[in-house]
């Protein structure tokens, strides 16, 4: 077995096992962290891929960006100490009928499909093509989806900023 | 310009012109001159109708015209009247000619009032005229909405009940035509909506059996099918007379047409097929009706029911599927139309007057209101069928028809379907004579106004249209019975 | 790797994961919790879009650009989601999914 | 020269009704009046052209004078209106034009004042317009139809007064009763269109030319038996037969000249006429249902004679006299066969008709002048009379005489022709036929012997006689009573149109004038003063008399079938049904939706997970169903 069917493996199992720990700890605090873990271990599959910026945006954004938003309201709207309450079990186990059922649908497609990979020769993911395509109006160039999501992104920002500030007291009654 | 469209287009451009006015004077005189318009060309249009018919013109239908709507699901706007659409445009020019005449003296949110009064009747018009089945189930619904708001607003009692109920019961109705509709156009699989191309078209027997019943009660509902009758007496009785008139006058007479033109046409087989159990259905209804009508104290009831019984009989006529019967079952729709309308007509005046409906608090109106009891006795014996009123040419050319068939079934059928006649006799003389006739009840009785000159054009107009069909039924009868030819030979032939 | 694990493999990985997610959105009660779940579910997401562009069209980038669209609109939606949270929190006191329930009737 | 003109026998009195009707209440005066007489007038005048010319050329062929297509129902069945000239719808025309102008004229006396003249003129003249329309007709639909306007004509006529109560009762019952007759005529007509494929009588009456399958059979008897019988139903509806008689005594609600010319002289023979028209079809295609129409005619003549004897009402008195001798028509008809002295009862029946025509007239018309002298009905009120009212007592005395039968008045020959007929062919007839004839005499004189004789009544008013302008159509009509029998009417109206030799069987004469004498005799021994014997023997009868006296309580039984059963047993609970049943069975569906619906109404919780719960489960259900189809 090769090394980075090894390595894949053990990541695999790491973001699997955080996973889980995200959906169910039951202190929230945790759970972000563990969300955490997970985002780390899809970053270092990136890495395998040989995709390392998207790697690098996954760790700075996820990791760096989200989980610490996460934090953040997390501390703004909770105890720390408080472990949540525990859902009721029928919800449970409804809810991992459907989860187990639905993997099992999904699984049994994915095992049974046979992926035939395209024989196509392109382009590495430097630094440089990835530029150049994000920021192309050729063909296979990205620039409209790039400047619409900045656009979102801006407004994301606006939107945030006008959700949470806090309502003027004149307003406040 | 086609006649037809115009005939879509006057009560539209009627409606939209009253939404510009706002006096109570204004609106009526725009509802007037349009309404007397549409009766005049309605006129012309049966005039040059029989003026083509009398060139030798032998076309299925006349008059066509087709406009690309929907080109990717075959969905044209195909006009086109044979004689018996015709007939029925007619009827409906004088029903509302004379509807808005009844409500002169509407003052509730009376622009309101009329124009969904007017867009009700181009729903009717839309309907009579159109040849797609697409297009003509949009009408349909385009007359049945209008329905709910003027019960729900204007009428009188419990009309949100009233109302409710009835457009519920007719959009049940409504939801069979879809499913009925859908699955003739495809199974025919010719990407057309237009009757006549359907008509051409051999229908599987097994679809048709599935089909036809969808098709026959979703018309039937609001034909007053028994079982499926039991709006009429609410919604009638709740309903403004306006539209008491229009509704029992014009609206369900859609389902006797409807199930003439679509239903049977369409799918002759079943309809040989299945006819006896309808057939029950309508006698039972025919004189059911009748029956029912009899221990009624409420005016509106009376002719509620009386229409149930009525309208079986235009029913039991379509299903005897003869030429015969088929003629006069659309002469009976005419004739009904008429006297019903005439019969709402006079309720909605008399009760301006007496403020009760309920005959056995009045009494001798004949001595204080003679000009409206007389024509409330004329109604009155139209509708037991009295020669030289519409109701009797109507009625017994059913009842010849019908017993011409073969079929001892059919024949019995009928003889039972014939008694009404006399239960329909009693009911209508308990009425004149509890209500027109003996003394009179009440010393206020004398003040009543006698009638006003709207009163008059409304019930002159209406009794003008029984004493013509009456006295001369000729003319008529052969404008429906050429164009029966294609709908019925079909069914002898297979 | 991608000569060493099979795509059927990997995509394993993503389906337990994309599960776990939608397991936690359906059991979470805490409105924070069910976000960590759905990130959880746009992770798997993200990964299969590289799975398949790495592995059934090597040389070709849409899957790439595609987690990079989709990891952006993720951030832009988690700080939105946080504002509301926050927002909802100063206004009724929690931030349980079950109390929010001002905009029924 | 041909017989175009007779139309305008039928348009004249439409034209009045049409002016009377519309111009009802704005006419000045009595021009109403006039306009409906002129017009009736004038078309009785044409009448009697017509029959001269008919009988003047001596065939008696039937004409159709005048034919048009009214409605068409198929290739085959159509309704024309037309004109048919024969003997007997001759002699109905003169018959009727004759009547109804006496009563016209007399009408504008007796109804001088009343309120809604012009409406009775308007509703007479209808009435003759139907009436006449009836007679001519060319086919059954065309006499169905006329024969329904005849009865509308009733209606209106009896509810004349319809601010009284009686009288609107009297005229709906009248209209319902002879409606459900109808009903069986209209059947019939139905199954004999059915199997001959025609309306039309010229070919209906023509035996010889039916070739129809008469095969197919219901309860023993041919389904064109059935359809007679149907027809006949309809006649004996209009007729007054037993058991449709009860509409008739309380007609006499409406004005006594409108009784004298509708059921008396014209409308209730219809039923007659109506057999006599088809008396080919029934004679050789239904020989039973003759037999029932003999049956019915001489149950109906001797029950109604024995009613007649203990009425009071001067008018009921008439109506059931009426109804006795038009089943003497009846019964004359039902023994009657088809074709040379075999169809004596044929040319006797219309014969009675005939004569029956004038003098029951003129003794409605007297009885409307005693009550327009002394404004009573009860002839108990009465008495005495012959010295204030000379002319109508002479008159009213020619009419008793007339229908008593005694010679040489006009009821003594068409009776006599009748009773031969009867006795001709059977003796059970006849023996009913002669007693009915003592019985009528001695009602009849029962009636003039307490009227005119009898105590001296101390009136309010002093009765005076009536003006000229109403004993004038009674001495017309006097006249007619006594010489309308010595008219040879056999050889003009025969069932095969083949002259009747006329004669009379004076056996059968003596027998039945003895009976009368005999008739007349207790009724003056009885009634020309007063005394107490009338009371002791109609003690004697008991129960008998006093269900005589009660019409055999035929009214109660009516009532309770119609209100008791139809009405209460059958429209009620239907009505009951609809509301409760059938419309609770909609509401019930409604509420039906309406619950479930406010069941599944937890679903919209607004509980985001449950949503993403079935909307994942719904992903997956579908994920699954697309996996099994590609199997």
């Amino acid at each position: 077995m090769a090394t980075s069917a090894i390595i894949f493996y053990v990541v695999a199992t790491i973001m699997i096992v955080f996973s889980l720990l995200a959906v169910t700890s039951r202190k929230i605090l945790r759970a972000a962290v563990y969300l955490l873990f997970a985002l780390a271990g899809t970053a270092g599959i990136y890495f395998m891929v040989d995709y390392y910026f998207l790697a690098a945006v996954q760790l700075i954004v996820y990791a760096g960006g989200i989980v610490v938003l996460i934090i953040f309201s997390i501390l703004l709207t909770s105890h720390i100490e408080e472990k949540m309450e525990k859902p009721d079990s029928l919800k449970i186990i409804l809810t991992a009928i459907l989860g187990l059922g639905g993997t099992a649908v999904s699984l049994y497609v994915i095992t049974n499909h046979l992926f035939t990979p395209q024989p196509t020769t392109g382009v590495e993911a430097t630094m440089s093509t990835i530029g150049e395509k994000l920021l192309g109006y050729g063909a296979g160039g990205y620039v409209l989806p790039f400047e619409v999501i900045s656009i979102l992104l801006l407004a994301a920002m606006v939107g945030a900023i006008v959700v949470a500030k806090r309502n003027k007291p004149e307003n406040h009654d | 310009m086609n006649l037809l469209i115009l005939h879509i287009a006057v009560p539209s451009l009627t409606a939209l012109a009253i939404m510009f006015v706002s006096s109570q004077r204004q609106v009526r005189t725009i509802a007037a001159t349009g309404m007397s318009i549409q009766l005049i060309q309605s006129l012309v249009l049966l005039y040059q109708f029989l003026q083509e018919r009398m060139s030798g013109n032998n076309a299925e239908v006349l008059f066509t015209q087709s406009f690309v709507w929907y080109p990717s699901l075959g969905i044209n706007f195909d006009i086109g009247v044979d004689g018996i659409a015709v007939a029925m445009i007619m009827l409906t020019s004088i029903v509302i000619f004379t509807g808005v005449f009844a409500s002169w003296e509407v003052n509730n949110l009376y622009k309101e009032f009329f124009i969904s009064l007017i867009v009700l009747a181009t729903g009717v018009y839309g309907f009579f005229v159109s040849l797609d089945l697409f297009v003509m189930f949009l009408f349909f619904e385009l007359a049945v909405i209008p329905m709910y708001l003027l019960i729900g607003i204007w009428g009188s009692g419990p009309k949100e009940y009233a109302a409710m109920k009835l457009t519920l019961m007719l959009m049940g109705g409504s939801a069979l035509l879809v499913v009925g509709i859908l699955g003739v156009y495809f199974t025919a699989n010719i990407e057309t909506f237009n009757i006549i191309e359907l008509s051409k078209q051999a229908f599987p027997i097994e679809m048709q059996r599935i089909f036809f019943p969808l098709l026959f009660i979703g018309f039937g509902v609001i034909g007053a099918l028994f079982p499926f009758h039991t709006w009429s007496p609410d919604g009638h009785s709740s309903a403004p007379t306006a539209v008491s008139m229009l509704h029992a006058g014009v609206l369900m007479k859609l389902g006797g047409y409807g199930c003439l033109k679509v239903a049977i046409f369409l799918l002759p087989e079943a309809a040989n097929e299945m006819s006896w159990i309808f057939l029950i259905l309508t006698s039972i209804s025919v004189l059911y009706g009748a029956l029912a009508t009899i221990v009624q104290t409420d005016l509106k009831y009376i002719n509620a029911y009386s229409s149930v019984s009525h309208c079986g009989l235009v029913l039991f006529g379509l299903l005897m599927l003869n030429k015969t019967a088929s003629n006069g079952a659309v002469l009976q729709m005419i004739s009904h139309g008429l006297m019903t309308a005439l019969f709402f007509a006079l309720i909605g005046m008399l009760y301006s007057r007496t403020h009760t409906r309920i005959i056995t608090q009045m009494g001798g109106l004949m001595k204080v209101l003679p000009f409206l009891s007389v024509c409330y006795v004329i109604g009155g014996l139209a509708s037991l069928g009295l020669p030289g009123l519409s109701g009797f040419v109507a009625e017994m050319t059913i009842f010849v028809g019908a017993f011409q068939h073969n079929d001892i079934f059919h024949r019995v059928a009928t003889i039972i379907a014939v008694s009404s006649i006399v239960v329909t006799a009693v009911y209508i003389l308990r009425v004149v004579g509890m209500l027109l006739m003996g003394p009179v009840r009440s010393e206020e009785y004398n003040n009543f106004p006698k009638a006003k000159w709207f009163e008059k054009v409304a019930t002159v107009s209406l009794i003008i249209g029984i004493l013509v069909i009456g006295l001369a039924p000729l003319w008529l009868s052969t404008m429906i019975w050429d164009s029966l030819g294609p709908i019925v030979d079909k069914l002898v032939l297979k | 790797m991608i000569e060493s694990v099979p795509l059927n493999q990997v995509l394993i990985v993503t389906t337990l994961m994309f599960f776990i997610g939608v397991y936690g959105f359906l059991t979470r009660k805490n409105l924070i919790t069910m976000l960590i779940s759905v990130e959880l579910m746009l992770n798997a997401v993200n990964l299969n879009f590289v799975f398949f562009d790495r592995y059934l069209f090597p040389g070709k980038l849409e899957g790439h650009f595609f987690s990079l669209f989709i990891i952006a609109i993720a951030a832009a939606e988690a700080a939105v989601a946080i504002a509301i949270f926050i927002n909802l929190y100063r206004n009724i006191r929690s931030i349980n999914v079950e109390d929010v329930n001002e905009m029924k009737n | 020269m041909g017989y175009q003109y007779t139309i305008w026998i039928l348009i004249l009195p439409i034209v009045a009704f049409v002016i009377n009707g519309l111009g009802s209440g704005k006419l000045p005066g009595k021009i109403s009046g006039w306009i409906a007489t002129v017009a009736i007038g004038i078309s009785a005048f044409l009448s009697y052209k017509t029959a001269f010319q008919f009988f003047g050329s001596g065939s008696h062929e039937k004409i159709i004078a005048v034919k048009t297509t009214w409605l068409r129902f198929n290739e085959g069945l159509q309704i024309d209106m037309g004109i048919l000239l024969d003997p007997i719808s001759i002699m109905m025309l003169v018959v009727i034009t004759t009547v109804s102008l006496m009563v016209f004229v007399y009408s504008q006396g007796y109804m001088k004042g009343e309120k809604g003249y012009d409406r009775y003129f308007a509703f007479l003249s209808l009435f003759s317009f139907s009436m006449l329309g009836l007679v001519v007709a060319t086919n059954l639909f065309q006499t169905y139809m006329f024969w329904e306007l005849v009865g509308v004509s009733s209606y209106l006529l009896i509810g004349f007064y319809y601010d009284k109560p009686a009288a609107v009762a009297a005229s709906k019952k009248a209209f319902i009763v002879t409606r459900f007759a109808d009903l069986g005529f209209l059947i019939g007509i139905l199954i004999i269109s059915f199997y001959t494929g025609t309306f039309d009588f010229d070919i209906l009456t023509r035996p010889e030319a039916m070739t129809l399958p008469v095969t197919a059979t219901f309860l023993g008897l041919s389904t064109m038996t059935w359809a007679l019988l149907l027809v006949f139903m309809g006649g004996a509806g209009k007729s007054a037969m037993f058991p449709l008689h009860i509409w008739l005594p309380d007609a006499m609600e409406g004005p006594t000249p409108v009784s004298a010319l509708i059921h008396a002289a014209t409308m209730v023979v219809a039923g007659v006429y109506l057999v006599a028209r088809l008396f080919p079809t029934y004679s050789v295609l239904a020989p039973d249902a003759l037999e029932v129409v003999a049956f019915i005619g001489a149950f109906t003549t001797l029950f109604a004679a024995v009613i007649a004897c203990t009425q009071f009402d001067i008018k009921r008195i008439l109506a059931f006299s009426t109804m006795s001798q038009i089943g003497y028509m009846m019964l004359a008809l039902g023994v009657s066969g088809y074709g040379g002295e075999e169809g004596l009862g044929y040319t006797a029946s219309l014969f009675h008709l005939f004569t029956h025509a004038f003098f029951k007239a003129l003794l409605f018309l007297g009885a409307g002048s005693i009550i327009h002298a002394v404004h009573t009905n009860d002839i108990r009120e009465m008495g005495g009379l012959r010295k204030y009212q000379p002319i109508t007592h002479i008159l009213f005395l020619i009419a008793c005489l007339a229908i008593a039968g005694i010679p040489p008045f006009a009821g003594f020959f068409s009776k006599d022709e009748i009773l031969a007929a009867a006795f001709a062919t059977h003796p059970i007839y006849y023996i009913i036929g002669t007693l009915v004839a003592g019985l009528t005499a001695f009602y009849m004189f029962r009636l003039y012997f307490i009227v005119f004789w009898g105590k001296s009544t101390s009136y309010t008013h002093t009765p005076h006689e009536s003006p000229v302008i109403m004993t004038l159509p009674m001495m017309i009509l006097g006249i007619g009573s006594v010489v309308a029998g010595l008219i040879p009417f056999g050889s003009y109206i025969s069932s095969d149109g083949v002259p009747l030799k006329g004669h009379i069987d004076w056996v059968v004469a003596t027998i039945s004038v003895v009976l009368a004498l005999v008739g007349i005799l207790i009724a003056f021994k009885f009634y020309k003063t007063e005394s107490a014997k009338p009371e002791a023997i109609s003690k004697s009868f008991g129960a008998f008399y006093r269900s005589a006296l009660s019409k055999f309580y035929f009214d109660e039984l009516y009532i309770a079938i119609t209100k008791g059963v139809i009405f209460r047993f059958v429209s009620k609970p239907l009505a009951w049904f609809d509301r409760n049943v059938i419309d609770a069975f909609m509401n019930l569906i409604a509420a039906i939706t309406n619950w479930v619906s406010s069941q599944i109404k937890e679903f919209q919780s607004g509980q985001l997970q449950k949503y993403a719960f079935i909307f994942i489960s719904g992903v997956i259900i579908i994920l699954l169903s697309f996996l099994y189809a590609n199997q």
